[in-house]
């Protein structure tokens, strides 16, 4: 059968969350959907985005608040969330035991390290007023990304903004043992917003509608598999990636799944579909920290369409 | 005078045109390229973090400069007047020089955790450093004997011979390698301020308007630092002329 | 009473990589106070080395040179020196460029003094209302005559000249030959001044030492008896055309082909 | 020639030396600084990968290199025989010379999605041609007359001239500028891979010690860089001894 | 039958910012085939502009200048130029900057021909086993050597020669007049030499042509008759001396100063 090439943009480089994807090219799903994958790295949502929007890949995987902000600049650019892959973001706010901080509330008056394009921090301002803290009580640290960690290591910031599978990993390493780190991780203090999704581009999407369904489902299939068999993930990423250190992008792969991925909700409710109500909540939780030009509504950025009724399955 | 102010607006209104039509016939959306239409409202609305981005990545790239000066003037003294010194530091600072400094940023960041500023002026000197103390090493080494010996011959001290000679006679090559210098200041500022983003300057701006995918934001930034460049570089051109204006030639 | 100049048997030799170069073999020439000598000698003899050692640029292998009866060690500010190329300081103007010695030799001395001592010079060489031009804006006549005001700013009693004239033509020339005199009347100082023209020599000086190939000796010194206050048409006299024409069979030999042979 | 290696020899050691004593007297872990002792496990462990990345980082390096010089060539060309050509190209060109290349890189990547090749070798061309359009535009328009008139007296055509006198009285300047272009070629293609990266050449082989937090690594990147920066600068200079070696001064 | 050179009471001015600057004013010269005329005048007063003029490298705003009886319009390949600083290619070798002409003037002619044509002139100018060094490892009277074999290499009708030696010293110079007139020998030419060096002129010329000063005119012609075959001594001779007084008065009047009223 004719393949249709579907060049995959990631937002990052290749590190454990991004495995599912190999997994996915190697057990052969997308071959078997009829399609030819291959997956480029990318510095961030921002890099993503446009990517999906300009055509020149038709599906990617981007930061969906990183999306409403680029459909609100750039209202009509065909580019939608097809897949919610990231149930909860991973945005979390970690920080140490040994430095007071136990609970979101220890933050008062604490010295925060965030660097200031972090989209962990872009959110921060929500995750304070859902846990009722004084943002004028903190001393927020700009830092920049290369010294984030290392700020937190030598006890500088009692505690960093960041992604939860990156900077706790990355703070073990410079010595913060886990029993030291606290991770608040902001869905579970009230932040409604989403996570990563899978984007496609309409144009595309339009005429292939199948490809992009078949699509989708290769890449859930590639999320359950990654879930049976962590290694056989890492494996196939080890291949695309020769300086990835394997034992720690497994534990970042099982950190996502874990506080990302296979949530409660996606394993009632099914893996890929949103909540509505809870998109409502997130819109408007956003636009406390973002000046919409216009309030947005959800379907401008997350269209069902190509997903089964109730998403997929996903287990552990 | 016509000529010389008429022309190069002339050319710069060209550019300006080709821009728009490059865009408008191509019907590039923003998130592609922005157009120089889309650019006032970006300068209007966020005129005031302008102003203040100008002046933090200003004041930064002028001490970092001002730094070089001094640190590549006495480099340069030393491989200038020693030929041992010479031999031994060359290839070193040829390789230093060589590190892509993008590289060397978080390795900054890294030693000097939280000095922002310190960091970004190091980085404005150590990127800018080098052309300064080769030209001005270059310059001394291959001083003629000539005119070391008008002083020489009435009995002057080395420092008189330096001060009254060595120094002048190089300042030309000098401010040669400063126009060069200037830019690579600029450069290592904003080097700094995007790959090391701590809020601060115009490099801020810039990634700010990359967060929130404001496109013209970003070109807007971009133009900005091209005057901001454009500035510094005839600031220096400006110098030139009232400390070294016997050695410029005249146009023609 | 020794003479003011007394070089005696100077042997000098460069480093080279291919070796060491001899360049002065056994040199001696002796400048009473007050007079003029004219070196002549053939191109790349060692002329101009012969003008570092007097002015205590270098020191020479062997033999000696004295001031006043006292061996140079190294430079002094009673010598006052013109180089082969006239290197002005283009940084600054023609009036500070004659000034620089003083800034040297007398750090004290007021700048109005300073400034009205250059300004008699630049007067007296015809530069008068030219003292604030750049040197690039002077012909290379009205620069050899800022070089010569600022060899002799700080009244040096000893001035070396190294082919002063030696990049002009000659029209100009012969009119600082006569600058030259007249400052000499002004001014008196004791001179050698080095030359590849036999004419200059022979209006200038009160001898004229001719230099054997390098490495250079004293080959030959021609007393000029000519009147002190010379004219150029002196040099049309048969007197001075015997003297050029001796002189010239000297540098033939000088040169290594031994005297003319051609058609008298 | 015992001096002329030994002597940059032992200042490395030198280097090398105080570099270890200072991290060890301060006692600095590794992400502070990595010291000299930790970089060959670093080498022996990636060996394969420093190869790889070398190579992407070289090939693409001198690729935009060799398109800077031609255009760089054209421009200065343009420039040098056209005074109204400069006068409205030159500030023009400062004016985009000025801009951190740092920012650029987004914007290159959002015109050019995904050619990262392409992208990378343009970066290189972009950061590197200014200094050569300038020096071979000085040349040109400063090649005396004297020079010019020799062919021209012999009723050569213009391209004769060009091609026997102003081509070949150019090289030196054309070489100099050669000697900064190379360095920022380098620059310019480790800022891609840096700022936008796409997991090639050295600066993806960085990234990816920052990521795992591999501080060694790092900083064996960099001494890779160094070394890789030195190799290039000093293959300009071996080109220039055989193409100009006639300007070059003999050392003294 | 016209002479091969005709100079017709040409004018020139050169465009300044500061208006135009008149620079010829009724020139006006002829040189048969075979003679070689000197050209003396004050300095700056266009002598290089009139070698221009012939060389065809610029047209004068009024007067002809002819070659064979024909206007000169642009440069022609027939005309041979040594320039007033010798500027030799320095990425060359002294061969191939003698051979530069051929490359332009017979771009068909085998390499190993011109090297042989080239070898030939270095030969007779004694300049042999220099021939694969830069320019930049000779002196400077080799250099002015080689450029004037690179002016003749492509056996031009007229050579121009504009102060070839005025950067020599005395010594250096002579040789090279001697050179000269030996080349004149081997292979005639028609030549225009200008000069500032009036024992030059005398020595090289078969006529002296003096300038006035700038905007220049012919103000006076010398035929010198010496004999053809010349050699340096004769310049030491009572009928030289006389002429050299002559043309030296001529000068100061074109100076402006009229002749000498100095002690005879
Ligand atoms: N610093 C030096 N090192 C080595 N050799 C030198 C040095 N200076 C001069 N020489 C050589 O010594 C010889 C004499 O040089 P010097 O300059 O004294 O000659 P000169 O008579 O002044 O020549 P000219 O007539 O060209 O001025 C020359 O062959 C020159 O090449
Ligand atoms: N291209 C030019 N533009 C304007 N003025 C010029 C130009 N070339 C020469 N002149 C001026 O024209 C006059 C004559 O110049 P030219 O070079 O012909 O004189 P010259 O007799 O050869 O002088 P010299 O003896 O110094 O060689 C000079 O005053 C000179 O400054
Ligand atoms: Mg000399
Ligand atoms: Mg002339």
């Amino acid at each position: 059968a004719q393949e249709t090439a579907m060049p995959f943009a990631l937002d990052w480089v290749f590190e454990g969350p991004a495995a599912p994807y190999f997994l996915a090219i190697d057990n052969g799903h997308f071959a078997d959907a009829g399609l030819e994958v291959e997956i480029t790295a990318g510095s961030g949502s921002l890099d993503a985005i446009p990517k999906v929007a300009t055509g020149a890949y038709p599906v990617g995987f981007a930061d969906l608040n990183s999306l409403m902000r680029f459909l609100d600049q750039n209202p009509g650019a065909p580019v939608v969330a097809a897949m919610m892959i990231y149930d909860a973001p991973p945005f979390a706010v970690i920080g140490r035991k040994s430095l007071g901080i136990e609970e979101p509330a220890d933050l008062d008056g604490a010295t925060l390290g965030a660097p200031p394009p972090d989209g962990a921090w872009a959110q921060f301002p929500i995750f304070a007023a859902e846990t009722g803290l004084d943002m004028d009580s903190i001393t927020v640290e700009p830092v920049g990304f290369p010294t984030r960690e290392p700020m937190l290591a030598a006890g500088e910031v009692d505690a960093i903004t960041g992604f939860s599978f990156t900077s706790t990993l990355n703070a073990e390493r410079l010595g913060v043992a886990p029993e030291d780190q606290t991770v608040m991780l902001m869905a579970d203090y009230g932040l409604a917003l989403y996570g990563n999704a899978i984007l496609v581009n309409t144009d595309f999407a339009a005429e292939n509608p199948e490809a992009v369904e078949g699509f989708l489902a290769a890449v859930a299939e590639g999320w359950q598999d990654a879930i049976d068999d962590p290694e056989a993930a890492i494996e196939a990423l080890l291949e695309r990636n020769s300086a990835a250190d394997a034992d720690l992008e497994q534990r970042r792969l099982e950190l996502s799944i874990r506080d990302n991925v296979l949530t409660d909700w996606v394993a009632q409710n099914g893996f890929g579909i949103i909540d509505p109500a809870r998109m409502e909540e997130a819109i408007a939780q956003t636009e406390t920290v973002y000046d919409f030009q216009e309030t947005p509504e959800a379907a401008t950025f997350f269209d069902a369409t190509w997903l089964p009724e109730g998403g997929f399955d996903l287990s552990e | 005078m016509l000529r010389q102010i008429g022309v190069p607006v002339l050319a710069l209104l060209v550019f300006c045109l080709a821009w728009e039509a490059l865009v408008q016939v191509n019907g590039w959306p923003n998130y592609v390229m922005a157009s120089p239409s889309d650019l006032p409202a970006a300068y209007a609305r966020f005129w005031d973090l302008f102003l203040l981005g100008a002046w933090q990545t200003l004041w930064r790239t002028v001490a970092g400069l001002v730094l070089a000066v001094i640190g590549g003037m006495i480099l340069g003294m030393i491989m200038g007047f020693s030929r041992v010194a010479n031999d031994a530091l060359y290839p070193l600072l040829v390789g230093f020089n060589a590190i892509p400094k993008a590289t060397l940023v978080p390795v900054l960041a890294l030693l000097f955790i939280g000095q922002h500023d310190f960091n970004t002026v190091l980085m404005a000197f150590l990127i800018s450093f080098f052309p300064i103390a080769v030209s001005v090493g270059i310059g001394l080494s291959t001083l003629e004997p000539e005119y070391r010996d008008i002083l020489r011959a009435l009995g002057a001290s080395r420092m008189a011979i330096f001060r009254k000679i060595a120094l002048p006679k190089t300042l030309p090559e000098f401010f040669g390698a400063l126009k060069v210098a200037v830019t690579l200041a600029f450069i290592g500022t904003n080097l700094v301020e995007i790959v090391s983003p701590h809020g601060k300057g115009l490099g801020a701006l810039f990634l700010s308007g990359q967060t929130n995918s404001n496109y013209p934001l970003m070109f807007a930034v971009l133009i900005a630092l091209a005057v901001l460049g454009i500035l510094l570089y005839y600031g220096v051109v400006w110098l030139e002329r009232i400390f070294a204006g016997w050695a410029v030639r005249p146009a023609g | 009473m020794p003479d003011l100049i007394e070089i005696t048997d100077v042997r000098h030799a460069y480093k080279t990589p291919a070796g060491p170069l001899p360049v002065l073999d056994g040199l001696t020439l002796s400048v009473p106070e007050g007079a003029f000598a004219a070196v002549v000698g053939p191109s790349g003899c060692g002329k101009s080395t012969l003008t570092r050692l007097v002015a205590g640029l270098m020191r020479p292998d062997a033999g000696e040179v004295r001031l006043h009866g006292s061996p140079v060690t190294s430079p002094r500010s009673t010598v006052g020196m013109a180089f082969q190329n006239p290197v002005l300081l283009e940084w600054r103007s023609i009036l500070d460029n004659v000034i620089l010695p003083l800034e040297i030799v007398a750090p004290r001395m007021p700048r109005r003094d300073r400034v009205a001592r250059a300004m008699e010079l630049l007067d007296l060489v015809g530069l008068a209302g030219f003292e604030n031009k750049r040197p690039s804006e002077l012909s290379g006549g009205m620069r050899q005559r800022a070089s010569l005001c600022r060899a002799i700013v700080h009244r040096p009693e000893v001035l070396i000249l190294d082919e002063p004239f030696g990049a002009l033509d000659n029209f100009t020339r012969e009119d600082l030959w006569q600058t030259m005199r007249d400052l000499r009347r002004q001014e008196p100082f004791t001179a050698i001044l080095i030359t590849h023209d036999l004419r200059e020599s022979v209006f200038l000086g009160d001898q004229v030492v001719v230099l054997s190939g390098r490495p250079a000796r004293t080959q030959y010194v021609l007393d000029v008896d000519l009147p002190a206050d010379r004219e150029i048409d002196i040099l049309y006299q048969p007197k001075a055309g015997e003297m050029l024409h001796l002189l010239r069979d000297q540098i033939r030999i000088a040169q290594g082909r031994g005297p003319a042979q051609e058609a008298a």
